[in-house]
């Protein structure tokens, strides 16, 4: 089963952002979204998860499935803390023990254990990136989108937490969509990337990168031939 | 804070001694008790107030027709201003109604309000009539105001429109609720006494008022004033206070 | 609001309910009050004092009372409106004076280019206050500048604080007055004025005590005193119980003799009623406030030449129209 | 939008309808003319009344009345909003003058206002002492609720306070203002009317509504609270335009 | 003529974000600063900006100095389109003609010339953050202090606004401080890397960049040298 999205197209006035943008993506796979700023890639995730409606086309796939949102901003409730904020997401999916089971689990992950109780306005930028990536990952969800979501970490940081979300990815292998800037990033964590074109955004064109995770490094010539043929495609300025 | 409470504190009483001072000058310049009694005169009558056997039950009475009053244009405001401020069209529909509520005038209904609730409920009623829009309109105004992006993360995780009003929409408004309630709260007296005016409960502020008034016990019309003063002041310290808890998490600090 | 038909068994009591609003009105039944007198002992008689124009209104309208007291001008005019209350008679021949500290002031000229301030707009005392000055050769307009204010309480209280030099007031505020404020006297008697153009002459203390002669001196009247405020009965009660209002009425005249005749006490009573007056003053008012009761029927020429005055002024005050023969009880 | 216009409109159109119908039904139930006139009846007498030589004069009064209290009202209550909104101390110093301005009720000081103002002016004074709370409550919650980081950004840049307050603040506070202001603009008639019956002016809705009162012409009575209510929608429906121009950069769609 | 800061501390009720930090700082050069997330990045630079005032401690040589600081959010008026967000700060520091002339120059550099008249919430997320970058950089200023400057922006766009910005610095020299996750960033930069510890934040170490702009790539074998040296002093747990 594929999802699929058949010439959407998405204005605002008179700026067109999608314009019959069809694409075609495998599930249970990582699929990677990379595209120069301002080229369309939050609204195509705003179109995916039925944040915005698009103006024509239609989707197919995406109906049934329950989706987890990483917006670009983390936007968190302020008059709620960490813990609270996550809880806000889960309480309806689940008993009272299991969410607080995954509360803990997660803010652990993102390193937050002693700022539980913190409000928003009382932590970093990067930290409140964290709470929103705890809050997406450990909402149950068929198929999780994600907007730059490793932004604004440290680099240890931000390699420990792609990390334990591929070891958590291969639990339940879900479908994930996730846009990046970040090339290193894009080639440790896609099956397949997808370059997009400036406004209104197009397929540039894509990249399969069937290696293994655990030899998604530079000492791998397959990898670095891999990383050479994706900053070709980004740069080229046609396709 | 504890010294900036105390330093509040302490600028508050200063500005209710100048205010007591400019009374005192007012009343020397007036000149005339009748008018503008001073404020010893009015202190005095305060006392005898204070000390008359039905004082309790009087302010009691008015009390309980204010709290009432404001609870219940409280309620229904909170209510029909969520779902108006959700809801475009209940807004327009509703539009009419609060226009008239807003601007009708006491006297045009006043009697048919003494016919239909007796006169002991026609102040809560009357209070409504000016508490209700003052609440509504900020409710409304909260919710429109909303930050729609957290509104659309919520729906996106598919929370309950239940949950989402309750932890969502309600701290969001409530700025906009405090003002109005601190607002509201304050008038409410001042509407309840004009009403038990025209429709003289038994036991109320408003009606030893107006006593005071058809005797030119002038002096005695202040005191009164004054205890619906202090009363109108020790609510609104509490609301002072709940604003302050309410906002623990900061956004207004 | 109608109480059910209900048959008068002996053991049977009846519930009757009088309203008077606070001020001469209720002076004139204040011994009454206090004793909470009834016609007879199967009848309970509950007196209620209202304090606002506005409440009493709200029970002749929805006919909670059986006996109030109202200016003879509303009464016509919810009468004609098809509210059912009938004049039982009229109590009190006029409470209006002119009051001023200043003392040049003696006849209606002397009122010419000044401010005088009136309470109510459009009120019975109003529009005869303009009748009269029209009938004086001052024009009401030109001649003079009326100020208005809501209720006689501030009026009465701007007065006392020494501003406003003239005013138009009722009793028992002219009396407050004149004891709060020794400045002020009374300039002119409204009643009287009224009085000499209707070729009537007011009623003398002498023969003020028998309800009979209260009668009498009304027939006697050539002209038309000042009827300015009427006892009305509910309509189905008068009906119901005939002889119950009839011995109301008897007493009421009654005592409304023995309050003119002691006005000392029943300045007490007044005090003891907390109407807002004290035993001086009230007592000081009564002789002012031309309490006589004349019956309906007697009183009818009366009432209807002040009617038609006030009518011809505005017909909006009684109704609309002359009341006809089914309003006087 | 210009579909949704015409939407809200028949929507509000059918509202007013519906209110007619209950006043309709309400008419006929009480069956009294006096306490509760028809539509029909009422809309008679308006016609009357519109026809009427002193009509423009009297709304004209009135009006102007309820503009000049208005415009007097905001004008105080944003700029002392700002100043106390901005500046703690200042707002523990106005606190209770506010609460005195909200509570005193207009009975006691009634005869104070009608001496020192004419009568004319009274309403407007009276006006004053409900509208100014409405708005100031409003104004210092907004501020209070203006985005720190914001103004961080802003004092850090060293731009003039005077266009912090222009730029910053007042578009900040606007969703207050506009709640406080509409609420505040269609209670504005209600209070002069009210007042106008107290002071009696000679060209007044109240003095007209008082006529009508006190000789039982309850239709006259509704006919001119139609009028105000007519009165006060008119300028409503241009705040509410008003209120959709200043939010053209969105916040609140 | 250099700045200081004096073993400033700043607490959070009882987190310490900074305890007795010190640090002296050359000025007409670019310095970076890295550290892991909520380590006290954003805390230093609210410092030295007088943003917030330290609990103790002092600053020498930031007083007389006029500041220009890109937050680690854009922190832009909703109400005023990109130009007015820029003019916002310009207006009362020079003529009408002066500021309209770098509102349009900025505006270009940043790649916004056809959205001068859109409202912030219609703007995309890297797109925000330029207008930032322009009003920063637009700001006549001594001394500009950058959080996290190309964050959230696509590889190609980062690289021309660094060259960019590195042009107009060849102008003036001002001084910068700059805050960043991006190694490659800071070493491409900054004269001189400073690497923090976690909270509370020490001085971990710094790393001297004497390679001239243009010979800052990986080609480069001293580049490289450097590079490998900062990794280390990053990674290395304990200084
Ligand atoms: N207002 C505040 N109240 C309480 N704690 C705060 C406040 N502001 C910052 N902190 C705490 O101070 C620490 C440092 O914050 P800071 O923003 O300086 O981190 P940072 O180095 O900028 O991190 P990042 O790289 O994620 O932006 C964090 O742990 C944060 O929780
Ligand atoms: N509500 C809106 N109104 C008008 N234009 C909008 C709106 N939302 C987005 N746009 C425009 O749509 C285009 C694409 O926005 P989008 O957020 O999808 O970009 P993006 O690919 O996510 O960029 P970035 O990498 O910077 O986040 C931008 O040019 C933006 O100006
Ligand atoms: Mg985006
Ligand atoms: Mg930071």
């Amino acid at each position: 089963m594929t999802f699929e999205i058949h010439n959407a197209s998405k204005a605002f006035k008179d700026l067109n952002v999608l314009q019959d943008f069809s694409m075609e993506m495998e599930d249970h796979k990582i699929i990677c979204i990379v595209g120069p700023s301002g080229a369309g890639k939050t609204t195509l995730l705003n179109i995916m998860s039925g944040v915005i409606k698009p103006d024509a086309g239609s989707l197919s796939g995406f109906a049934d499935k329950t989706v987890s949102y990483l917006f670009q901003e983390p936007r968190l409730l302020p008059w709620k803390t960490v813990d609270q904020n996550i809880e806000f997401v889960l309480k309806d999916k689940m008993s009272k023990n299991d969410y607080h089971r995954l509360v803990d689990q997660y803010v652990d992950m993102v390193g937050l254990a002693d700022f539980r109780h913190y409000y928003p306005r009382q932590l970093s930028g990067g930290m409140k990136q964290r709470v929103a990536i705890a809050r997406a990952f450990a909402y149950p969800a068929d198929l999780l989108l994600m907007d730059e979501p490793f932004d604004g970490l440290d680099p240890q940081l931000k390699r420990s937490l792609i990390n334990a979300f591929f070891c958590l990815w291969q639990l339940e292998k879900r479908s994930v969509f996730f846009v990046t800037h970040d090339m290193r990033e894009a080639l440790l964590l896609g099956d397949k990337i997808i370059v997009l074109t400036d406004r209104p955004a197009r397929i540039k064109g894509h990249i399969q990168n069937p290696i293994p995770y655990w030899d998604r490094h530079s000492e791998n010539v397959e990898f670095q031939r891999i990383e050479n043929q994706l900053n070709e495609l980004v740069i080229n300025p046609t396709c | 804070m504890n010294s900036s409470t105390t330093k509040t504190f302490f600028i508050t009483l200063g500005s209710v001694l100048f205010l007591f001072a400019v009374w005192e000058i007012g009343a020397h310049y007036v000149g005339q008790e009748i008018l503008l009694p001073s404020p010893q005169k009015t202190f005095i009558h305060l006392i005898s107030i204070f000390v008359s056997p039905s004082f309790w039950s009087t302010i009691g009475a008015t009390i309980a027709r204010g709290i009432m009053g404001f609870a219940i244009s409280l309620v229904i405001a909170v209510f029909l201003g969520l779902v108006a401020g959700f809801y475009r069209p209940f807004f327009w529909l509703l539009q009419p109604w609060v226009t008239v509520i807003k601007t009708t005038p006491v006297m045009s209904i006043v009697i048919l309000a003494i016919i239909w609730f007796e006169t002991d409920a026609v102040p809560v009623f009357v209070a409504f009539l000016i508490i209700f829009p003052i609440i509504y309109g900020n409710v409304v105004m909260g919710i429109r105001n909303v930050d729609r992006p957290l509104l659309e993360m919520a729906r996106m995780y598919k929370v309950k429109t239940r949950r989402i009003v309750i932890e969502l929409f309600t701290p969001s408004i409530m700025p906009y609720l405090l003002a109005g309630v601190s607002t509201a709260m304050g008038l409410t007296w001042k509407v309840i006494i004009a009403a038990e005016i025209l429709s003289q409960p038994s036991f109320a502020i408003g009606t030893e008022l107006m006593k005071g008034k058809i005797n030119f016990e002038t002096a005695n019309v202040f005191a009164w004033t004054v205890v619906a003063i202090m009363i109108s002041f020790i609510f609104e310290s509490f609301i002072q206070f709940l604003e302050i808890r309410l906002n623990r998490w900061g956004s207004s600090l | 609001a109608e109480p059910v038909q209900q048959d008068t068994g002996v053991n049977e009591e009846v519930q009757m309910s009088v309203s008077v609003l606070r001020g001469p009105t209720a002076v004139g039944m204040i011994k009454m009050i206090d004793e909470n007198r009834a016609p007879s002992n199967e009848v309970n008689v509950t007196y209620i004092i209202e304090q606002s124009p506005d409440v009493l209104a709200s029970k002749l309208l929805s006919g909670e009372v059986d006996i109030a007291t109202v200016p003879t001008n509303m009464a016509a005019n919810l009468y004609n409106k098809g509210i059912d209350y009938q004049l039982a008679g009229v109590s009190i021949w006029g409470v209006m004076y002119v009051v001023s500290s200043d003392a040049s002031i003696k006849s209606w000229s002397d009122l010419k280019n000044k401010d005088i301030s009136c309470a109510g707009q459009g009120a019975a005392s109003d529009l005869v206050f303009k009748y009269l000055l029209e009938m004086n050769q001052v024009d009401s307009k030109e001649d003079v500048n009326l100020q208005y204010i809501s209720s006689p309480v501030e009026l009465a209280q701007s007065v006392i604080a020494g501003k406003g030099q003239i005013a138009v007031l009722p009793e028992p505020w002219v009396s407050k007055v004149l004891d709060q404020n020794p400045e002020c006297h009374v300039v002119l008697n409204v009643q009287e004025e009224w009085s000499r153009i209707h070729g009537a002459n007011l009623p003398d203390e002498s023969m003020s005590v028998k309800l009979e002669s209260q009668q009498e001196w009304l027939r006697q009247n050539g002209g038309i005193p000042f009827a300015q405020t009427s006892l009305v009965v509910r309509k189905q009660f008068a009906a119901q119980y005939p002889d119950i209002v009839e011995g109301f009425l008897r007493i009421y005249g009654e005592e409304i003799g023995w309050i003119n005749e002691h006005p000392a006490q029943a300045g007490e009573l007044v005090e003891k009623q907390n109407l807002g007056l004290s035993a001086e003053v009230a007592s000081a008012a009564i002789p002012r406030c031309n309490l006589y009761y004349v019956e309906s029927q007697v009183a009818k020429p009366a009432t209807e030449g002040f009617l038609q005055v006030l009518f011809d002024a505005s017909p909006q005050s009684i109704g609309g129209k002359m009341p006809d023969e089914q309003f006087y009880y």
